[in-house]
Formats: C-alpha cells, structure tokens, sequence
C-alpha cells in the first residue's frame, strides 16, 4: 500500500486538517520561532500561546521547573494582547498553508466573548480554542473550567460571538470528566481538547522555596500521559464531538494510544521544547503505523480501544 | 539557528569541576557569533528531559568546544559521556556580545568562573586587545588564562581565597582599572549574576557602557515557553524579555536588578 | 551535634513513631514478606494492604503496568478479610516493636465501621487508616473520597467505632482537597495521608486493548509526585491535625519536601518495589539533613515552606 | 532472599537476540535452587523504574549467571551493560522445581526458548538423567544444546521452520515419546504460555505429573504487590496464588488454564 493511499485528514467541525498532528499551545510560541528548524507546513495545524484581550505581563521567575518525566510551569500567560498579536504575529500566521488556532482566555466570560469576536472579524483564523482551564492565574482561567455553570457560560458567549470552530480545552482537575465535557458539546463547543496541565507544586529543600515564583503550576510531560489517557478515553464516552488529545505525547505509539482511547486529533506540547521535530516525526510515524496495520484511514483508529473479551 | 546531532571529539576534565568538550557540528559551528550559546540535548538524562544551555567556547573548522562546570544531573552525566557519543544541539542561540569595531573603545572583559566561556570568541575576534578580568572562588575557579594571554590579552586575576592572583572579589581589580582610567573603555562581562549586578554598578558609577550575558534558567532555549525572562527597561515601562532570544547579552543600564512587584 | 540529639519521632494524635516514615499501604504486604530483606524495626511504622470485613478475589490480571516514571496498578484490593488477616498476618505483626496501622476499605459505611470496631476489638493496633480513595473497585473506595457527604459519614461511623487513632486516606481526584480535609478532620480523623493513586489508563497500540485486566487504573510513583507535594500543601493549610506525605518518594530529598510544604510524617510506597530499602535509607537522609541544618526536632521542619519575600 | 549488589562479570552475545551474563553475587549464588529467578534493578533505564526477573541459568562458585533474550527496554540496557558495571539483584526468589530423589521417575525437561535457562540447574542437580525437549521458532532459539548432552542428557530438537532438529512444535517430540513410553516420567517444563498450556494437556492425557514454570508479568517479584497472580484450583474452589511466591513452579493440575469470569 502506498503512502498516497493512507488518508491522514481529520475533520474538527468545519475545519479540516491535513493530518491530526498539532502543535499545543504555549509550547510553540506564534510558530515564527520555531519556522528555522521545523516545517511548520506539514503539521496538522498550529497553535499559538494564549492570548487575552489585553496584554498580560506573565508571572514572577522562576517559571518552569523540570522534574521526573516532566514539567511543571507557571508562565501566568505572558502575552501581547489581541491587537499586539494581530500586529507582531498574525502577518506571519497568515502566510500558513495550514490552519493557525488561536488559544484565547479571559477572567470574565465577557472578555472571552469580545477576544472570540475579535478573531472572528480578523478572517482566516482556523479554528479557537477557549483556555478554560490554566491553572496559573489568580481570577479565571481554571476556575471556568472547573465549574459547569460558568463553563456553560463561557462556551455559550463565545459561540453567539463567532462562526468559527470552537474547541473547549478542559481541565483535568475534575472528579470526573464526562460531566463538563457534555456541558462544553451542549454549549456548542465543535471539539474539545484534553488535557491541559496537572495543578502541582516543587519545593527546594535547600531553601525551603516553592520552585516556581508563583508557588504552584501546571504539570505537564509524559508524566501526566496515562492520567489524559483515562480522561480522553471517558470524554469520548460523553459526546460526539471529536477531541484533541494531548499529554505527554514524546512519538508516534503515544499518539496513537491517544486515538484508540478516543481522540481524533493530537497535540504534542512539552515534548517541543527538548525535540522540536517530535511532531512532524509523530506525522510520520502514524502513517507507517497505519500501512503496517493496514488502515487506510486514520479516522478508523479512533476510539477502537477494545475492552472485554470481544 | 540549526538542529543537529553533533558527535563528541573529545570530553576532557579540565580542573576540579570543569570540563571541556568539543564537538563536530558542521552547521553551527560556522555560525556562532561571540557570546551565542548551544542548547543541548543529554540522552542519558532520561527522566530529566529538558537540553541545557551552554555557552559556545571556542570554534575550530567544523567543530565548537564548551567549558562547563559539572553542578547538577545533566552535566554530571555530560561529564561521563565519551568521544563518538552523540548529543543533539540546537544553536547557535541567543543575541551575543557586539564585537568591538576597529579603533573602538578598549574592551574590558570580566569572567566569573565558567563566564569565562563566553567570552573567549569575543577576545578573539576583537580587533582591539584589551583586558580580561577573571575571577573565582578558588585557584581552580581561574580557566583559560593562558589562552586569553596567547591571544595577547593582559590577563589580570583575583580569587576570594587568594590563593591564586590578588585576595579580592574580580570587581576590586576593575574598579581600580576603571578609577586608573575610565576613557573610552566598555565592559562586557559574564558570571554569576551577583557579579554582574556588582559589574553594573561600577559600569554605572564610572559612566562605562556594559555588555552583561544573563544566566537564566531555560527551558526552550529558543523563545516560545518564556521561562528565561528578566525585566528589562523600556522607554520609562518595563516589560519580561527572553534571556534566549533577546538575551542572554544585555545592554547593563536596560536591566532592571529589583524585579518590581 | 550527635545523632542523639536529633529528634526523629512524631506524633499522629494518640500514636508516637520513633520516625516519621513509614511504608504505604498495598507497598509492602503484611510486613513480613519483606522481613528477611527490611528491618521492619527500624520504621516509624507498618501500614499493612487494605483489609475489607470478607476475603476479596481482585482484579483479573495485567494489575500493574510500568510507565515513564511510575506505575499503574489496578490490583483490585486482593485479601484475606478480617478473619483471615488475623490468622495468618497478625501473629507476625503483633511481634513487632513498631506499630502497625491497618487500612480498611468496605462499599458501605457499615462495613467500614464494622471492621474498625473489629480491629479495635484486636488490641495491639496502633492506628486505622480508612481507605476512602481506592480507584480500582466498581463499588466504595473513591466515591467515598469524592463525595463530602460520603466522607462525612464513613468517618463519623469509624470514629464512633473505635478509639483508635484514624487516619483518612484522602483521594486526590477532586477539585480541591481543601474542604475534603477540612470534612474529614471535623468528622474526627486524627490525621490524613495525602495521596492515594490517581486515576489513570494505558492501552497497547498493538492489540488495542488495555494494559489492566481492570482497564483503568492508579498511577504511583516519581511522576504524581508534584501533584502530591501541592495537595499536601494546600490541605496543611485547610486543617490543624498531622498529614502523611506519600507520592512518589524515593530518597531522603523526597521526603523532607514533603514534610516542608506541611507533612508530619510520610510514606514510601513504589519505591519498595524496586528498592525494598528505601523506607531505612530515607530515615537515615532525614537525620542527616537535620544534622547540617543543625535542625534538632523534626517537627521544626513540617510546613517551613517560606511564600513570598519574607 | 537476599538483596545485594552484584558485579557483571561478562556480558556476551550468545545467539541473535540471546545473551548470557555472569554476576559475582557471593551471597545469592550458594542458595538458589532450580527454578528459581533473581530480580534485577537494571539503573541505566532511569524512567522505567521496575527490577526485571530472570531464571538462574547456572551457578559457579560465587557467580550466578542468566541466559536472557532482549525483548524490550530493560533487556536492550542490559545486554549494552560491560563486566565491572554493577546491578541491584535480590534473589533466589520463588518456588522451583522438585529436584527428583534417586531412583524416582525419569526426568523429561521440555523448554522453549528462553525457558531452557530455568532448567539446567535441575538437569545438572537430577541424580536421574533423562531427555531434554528443546523447541523454539528457528534453529537461533535452541539454546545451550551442547551443555545439556555435556551433563549427559538426550537432548531432542525441534523448531517450527525446521532449520535445526525435527519440524515441529516441541510438544510432538513429547507426544511421541510419552506414546512410546508413558511409565515412570515425570515432565518439568518452562516456556511460553502456549507451550506450556499444551505441555499440561499432554501430561494431563498420559496421566503423567508435570511441573510448570510459569511466565507472569511481575512487579515487587517477593509477594507484596499481588501483580503476579495466577488462577490456582485450591479444594472445590479456586484462588489467585503469586508466581513470585507460590511460583513461579506449580504442578500442572493446579493450573486454571482459562480465568473464571
Ligand atoms: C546562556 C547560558 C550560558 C551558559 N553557559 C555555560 C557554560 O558555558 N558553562 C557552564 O558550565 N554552564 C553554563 N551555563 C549554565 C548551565 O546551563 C547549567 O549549569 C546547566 O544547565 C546545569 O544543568 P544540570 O542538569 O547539571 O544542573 P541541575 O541543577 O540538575 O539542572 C536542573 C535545571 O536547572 C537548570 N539550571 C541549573 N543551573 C543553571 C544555571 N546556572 N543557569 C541556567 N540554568 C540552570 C538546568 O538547565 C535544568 O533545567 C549557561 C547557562 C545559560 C543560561
Ligand atoms: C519467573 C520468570 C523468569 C524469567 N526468566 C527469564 C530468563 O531466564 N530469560 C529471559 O530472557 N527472560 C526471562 N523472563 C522474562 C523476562 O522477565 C522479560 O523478558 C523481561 O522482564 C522483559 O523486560 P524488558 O524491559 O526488556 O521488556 P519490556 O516489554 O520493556 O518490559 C515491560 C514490562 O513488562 C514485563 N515483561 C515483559 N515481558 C515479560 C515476560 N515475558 N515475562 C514477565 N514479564 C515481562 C517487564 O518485566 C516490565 O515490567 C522471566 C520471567 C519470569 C516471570
Ligand atoms: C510552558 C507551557 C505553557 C503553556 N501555555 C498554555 C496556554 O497558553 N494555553 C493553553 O491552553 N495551554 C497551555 N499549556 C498546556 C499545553 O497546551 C498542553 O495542554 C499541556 O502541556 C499538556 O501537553 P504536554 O504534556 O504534551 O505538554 C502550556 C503548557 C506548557 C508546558
Ligand atoms: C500496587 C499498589 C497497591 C496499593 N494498595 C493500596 C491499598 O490497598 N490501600 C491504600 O489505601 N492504598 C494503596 N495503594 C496506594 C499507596 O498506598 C500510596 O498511596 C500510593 O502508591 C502513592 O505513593 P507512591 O507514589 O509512593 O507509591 C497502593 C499502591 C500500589 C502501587
Ligand atoms: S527558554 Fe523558552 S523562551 Fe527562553
Ligand atoms: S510480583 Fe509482586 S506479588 Fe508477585
């Protein structure tokens, strides 16, 4: 079977990708930056650093704090801001032939709305993705995402305020998943994504500091992968929608547990930061899987997980 | 900048603590501007997953060298890596040092410790000779003098122990140097930030321009996880900037020492 | 300053240990499986694998599956039940010169207070630990720490039941463990352990099945560690009674972060899987610890942790 | 059971994926039985954090050695390991094999693959010689047929590709020979599950006793963590007994081939 025959597309609401490999937010900047060493084209799509309406400053240092098989951050979503983004980064963007996501938060289910039209009327944005759930600022962010009446809230404003896909990113913070993810798919989200970072803390026994200068963050690396794992594949249960899974993903065989647990697309997110390449090789290491296995196409991974003796 | 599996030439102790490696990279090496650094990738870390960032140390053909002081899990492992192992490396990164133009001010140069490494390029490249500064806890804290001397370089040294050059923190030896005669002198420097913020200081009191390349814990070492941020002064704000890209060299009188609240 | 004159022994409520480790439970059997390896004598205590009223078959098997820098297990609370336990384990434990601390589990709050009041009828006990957090079993176990009713309820009972010391396993799959903590010490815990395993999954991309006969499992090990320290951090804040610190502990360094962010105590559990010495080595760094930072009671170390400029 | 740390002695490739290491383990070598395994802490594979079990192959002085086919992660490590390097090993584990009593029934060892190392310490320990049944996919899978007949055993191949011995599974040889001669034998086999299962069949029909090592995934490997567990008939009923403990040998009639629901 050629490669030619195996078809990698996915579809997320009406946004259509060329393969289900992107890129997490936060973890590759507005793709500029990492344009020198990775062939931003190939990818499935990109997504770019949180962004709120206005600029935001970011947390105290240290910011991020390496541990076993992984990360904790807490940047506090530094950022320029809508206009400071669609000036700096968007001309770049634009120029993609693969669609950019645009990651917005926002403390007030208001400023999510007013960012979400925002983009709307900017034009050719592929998709946005509604940051529910950090867990490294003081008002909003996780809070939203952890709560079934402001998540319904959230997600029901930015969908009057934009045509565009909607994915709800979810918190993993929660006793249980399905819940919230029914209430992000009724609301009108197009896909969510799961998950984001673990809320976590490190402490330098030497000086009795937290690690990070805003005391807790966010856990993230192929630490939390089996922790996403479980939430994806209970998400996938709840709903319809297709979901983004991400977590630790390091290679393709992680990816594709991702799919069989239930997502439709992936993202790779911490692993850029120590190997740039890893999501274009995550590209070609599902397709090789699927010749191997003789799928023809990606879509009939998803959610084949086989549980019991069938 | 460029990502490449680069394999190790040589890995040899140095002194005490300190090591020096060289590596074939064939495309970075070309590169490399005075003061940029290599983010490297430590296989055997394992668990440890992130690359360290060390300064470019000197560049020879198609290989580059660092100078690194083993302190923690990665260098530790670095140090017991063999020739014809391989790391990955991407680099050169970051904004350097500006290279003096011919006829320009006479470039002091101040090392603490491994800061010694990111200054060597620039020695060498500097059509002016000038001065280098280099400090250290102990005799052993003292690298390369010789090679700063080979380029020509007047070589003065101070140790807090005294046990090699003058008993004295590196910045006595500059404040002299400076008090002696601070026409047309410009600074750059690179050790730990104590000693910088110190540099600042005596740049600032005796009116010098200085060059200070900023140890920050990285992470991405390229711009897009902003972990290696520092306030940094503009036009009567402030705002982070990125030790990885906007740095690790900053203009001293931009850096803000008291992160505001 | 002479070993001597270092303070190693803790207290959780009517209970002294001599130091404040012990082993977690379901990490180390009934104590004298790993007595020809460990000198049991040596540790602050022994907790033994959860005991329900009657035997329990467990999980089908895979139960346990490694991951990047933990476990996943899903034994499924295999035991001999209180008779059984009494007859073949306690002999041995009785013997010892440490006390052990016996965690009970049930799917009724009557079966949880009937076997505390059975333990209490023993002698020689030295503590219950109520394993309200238990992910692998369809009925009780987490419901029971997820649910502050629940919790409220299954404690009440158990210290209604018996008069010794109680300790509440407490589940980290909730929004916050705040007022979980802040319940089960109003209910009359004695003291809590922070953290049970958390929820987690892993397939094999090969056969598309899971790697637990149970398919969901509890991840352990280095890799929840972050999550752990930020639990028992916040939940030192919410309550006055001692916690025990466990997550991920392998060394001396550990440990001592644990107690710093606010544990009296603390528990090895993985790690004697693969290093059954851990527990020993881990009281021999904490006195060295406080030795170098001429710190000569242990109990100055717990919740040290310093926030802010101060 | 004891815990110690063992030095490799050697290290060396037997066949395609097979490997054979020699460790100094002054305390563990003089107690082990037939059948039983070491637990080893493999630390080069940092973020898999589980010891690995492996049969004692053979036993010299105060060397033990394991015969071990690389499979995966920690195996790969280890066959990379130098003589000198150390591992954590507790050890002997489990229950073994019924070495038999002079002038009991003749041994018939059946062994696939890997399985070949849990038996030669019965075969060299057994006051009655008897046949070795050695089977596997390719003539790279027959392992160490030269000891066996050294010890003066009979030693009878068979490999599913035919490319050394007779062109079978292993469990025809054995049919043939119980077919032959049924009295007085006593099988001991290790292997894979498959093998193992049809081995017990075979017993089962010529009503003759058979030991089984059996293969199960382990985690503490010394009875704490209940990973390890097999349905075992027990009077009427039937529980879930440990392969680190009550096994990894256990009598072929015990065995619940298919887990109850
Ligand atoms: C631009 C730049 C240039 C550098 N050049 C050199 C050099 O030429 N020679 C040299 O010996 N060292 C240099 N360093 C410091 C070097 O990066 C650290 O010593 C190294 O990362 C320590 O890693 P570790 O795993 O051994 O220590 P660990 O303490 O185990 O590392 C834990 C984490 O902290 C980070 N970290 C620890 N110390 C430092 C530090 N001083 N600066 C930045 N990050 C740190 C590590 O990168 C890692 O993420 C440079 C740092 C920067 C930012
Ligand atoms: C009692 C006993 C005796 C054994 N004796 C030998 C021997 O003499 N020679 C030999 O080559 N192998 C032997 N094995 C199998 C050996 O333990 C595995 O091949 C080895 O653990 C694989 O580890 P890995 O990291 O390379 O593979 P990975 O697949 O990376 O291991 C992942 C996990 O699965 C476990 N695992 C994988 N395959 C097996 C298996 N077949 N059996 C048990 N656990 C497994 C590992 O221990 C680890 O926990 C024995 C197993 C048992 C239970
Ligand atoms: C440094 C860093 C910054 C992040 N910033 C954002 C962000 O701005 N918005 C967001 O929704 N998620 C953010 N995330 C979460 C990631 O998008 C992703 O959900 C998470 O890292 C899990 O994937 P991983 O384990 O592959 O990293 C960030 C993660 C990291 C490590
Ligand atoms: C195999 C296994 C079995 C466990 N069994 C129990 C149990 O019976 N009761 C209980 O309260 N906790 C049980 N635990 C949880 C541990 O006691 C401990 O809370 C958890 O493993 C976190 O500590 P660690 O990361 O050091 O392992 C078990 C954990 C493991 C890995
Ligand atoms: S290290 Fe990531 S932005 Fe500088
Ligand atoms: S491996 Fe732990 S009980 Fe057998």
């Amino acid at each position: 079977m050629g490669a030619s025959a195996v078809n990698l597309s996915v579809q997320l609401g009406k946004l259509k990708l060329q393969n289900p490999v992107m890129v997490a937010s936060g973890t590759f900047g507005y793709g500029a930056e990492y344009s020198g060493l990775v062939d931003l084209n190939q990818l499935g799509a990109v997504v770019v650093k949180g962004i709120r309406l206005g600029p935001v400053r970011g947390n105290p240092t240290p910011r991020t704090v390496e541990v076993s098989s992984g990360l904790i951050n807490a940047i506090g979503l530094q950022g320029p801001g809508v206009d400071g983004f669609i000036e700096k980064y968007w001309p770049f963007l634009k120029t993609l032939q693969v669609p950019t996501i645009i990651n917005i938060w926002g403390t007030t289910v208001e400023e999510y709305s007013e960012a979400a039209r925002r983009f709307d009327a900017l034009g050719g944005v592929g998709a946005l993705e509604l940051n529910v759930s950090c867990p490294n600022i003081k008002k909003g962010g996780a809070q939203f995402g952890t709560d079934l009446q402001l998540l319904a809230q959230v997600v029901s404003a930015c969908r009057k305020a934009t045509a565009l896909p909607l994915i709800t990113k979810m918190s993993p913070n929660v006793v249980s998943v399905g819940p919230f993810a029914r209430v992000a798919e009724e609301s009108g989200s197009d896909a969510l994504s799961i998950m984001n970072s673990y809320p976590a803390m490190a402490i330098d026994i030497e000086t009795r500091r937290p690690r990070l200068g805003n005391v807790t963050g966010g856990l993230t690396g192929p630490c939390i992968k089996p922790i996403a794992i479980k939430l994806v594949w209970e998400a996938a249960k709840a709903v319809k929608i297709p979901i983004i899974g991400m977590g630790g993903i390091q290679n393709a065989s992680d990816a594709i547990e991702f799919m069989i647990a239930g997502a439709t697309a992936v993202a790779v997110g911490t692993a850029n930061f120590y190997e740039p390449q890893t999501a274009v090789q995550v590209i070609a290491g599902i397709a090789e899987y699927l010749k191997r296995h003789e799928i023809d196409d990606i879509a009939e991974l998803t959610g084949t997980v086989q549980i019991g003796s069938d | 900048m460029v990502e490449q599996t680069v394999q190790i030439v040589s890995n040899d102790l140095d002194s005490d603590l300190y090591y020096r490696l060289v590596a074939r990279g064939t495309q970075i090496a070309p590169l490399v501007q005075p003061g940029q650094f290599a983010h490297l990738r430590i296989l055997p870390m394992k668990e440890a997953l992130l690359r360290r960032p060390f300064s470019v140390f000197q560049v020879l053909g198609d290989t580059f060298s660092i100078l690194y002081k083993v302190v923690g899990k990665g260098t530790s492992h670095l140090s017991r890596m063999r020739p014809g192992e391989e790391l990955s490396a991407i680099g050169p990164l970051g904004h350097g040092f500006t290279v003096p133009q011919p006829g320009a001010e006479t470039p002091l140069l101040v090392a603490g410790g491994y800061g010694m490494a990111a200054l060597y390029l620039l020695a060498q490249r500097s059509p002016q000779k000038g001065i280098v500064f280099v400090g250290g806890r102990r005799q052993v804290d003292i690298l390369c003098e010789k090679e700063f001397q080979a380029l020509g370089w007047d070589v003065r040294v101070a140790t807090e122990d005294g046990s090699r050059g003058e008993k004295a923190l590196i910045t006595q030896p500059l404040t002299d140097e400076l008090r002696r005669d601070r026409r047309a002198r410009e600074v750059f420097a690179c050790g730990p930030t104590p000693m910088l913020k110190a540099v600042a200081r005596i740049a600032d009191q005796y009116n010098v321009p200085a060059e200070l390349s900023m140890d920050e814990h990285m992470c991405c070492g390229v711009g897009v996880c902003l972990t290696c941020v520092l306030p940094v002064k503009t036009n009567g704000a402030w705002e982070y900037q990125r030790a990885c890209t906007e740095g690790p060299v900053f203009d001293s009188r931009q850096i803000l020492w008291e992160p505001p609240p």
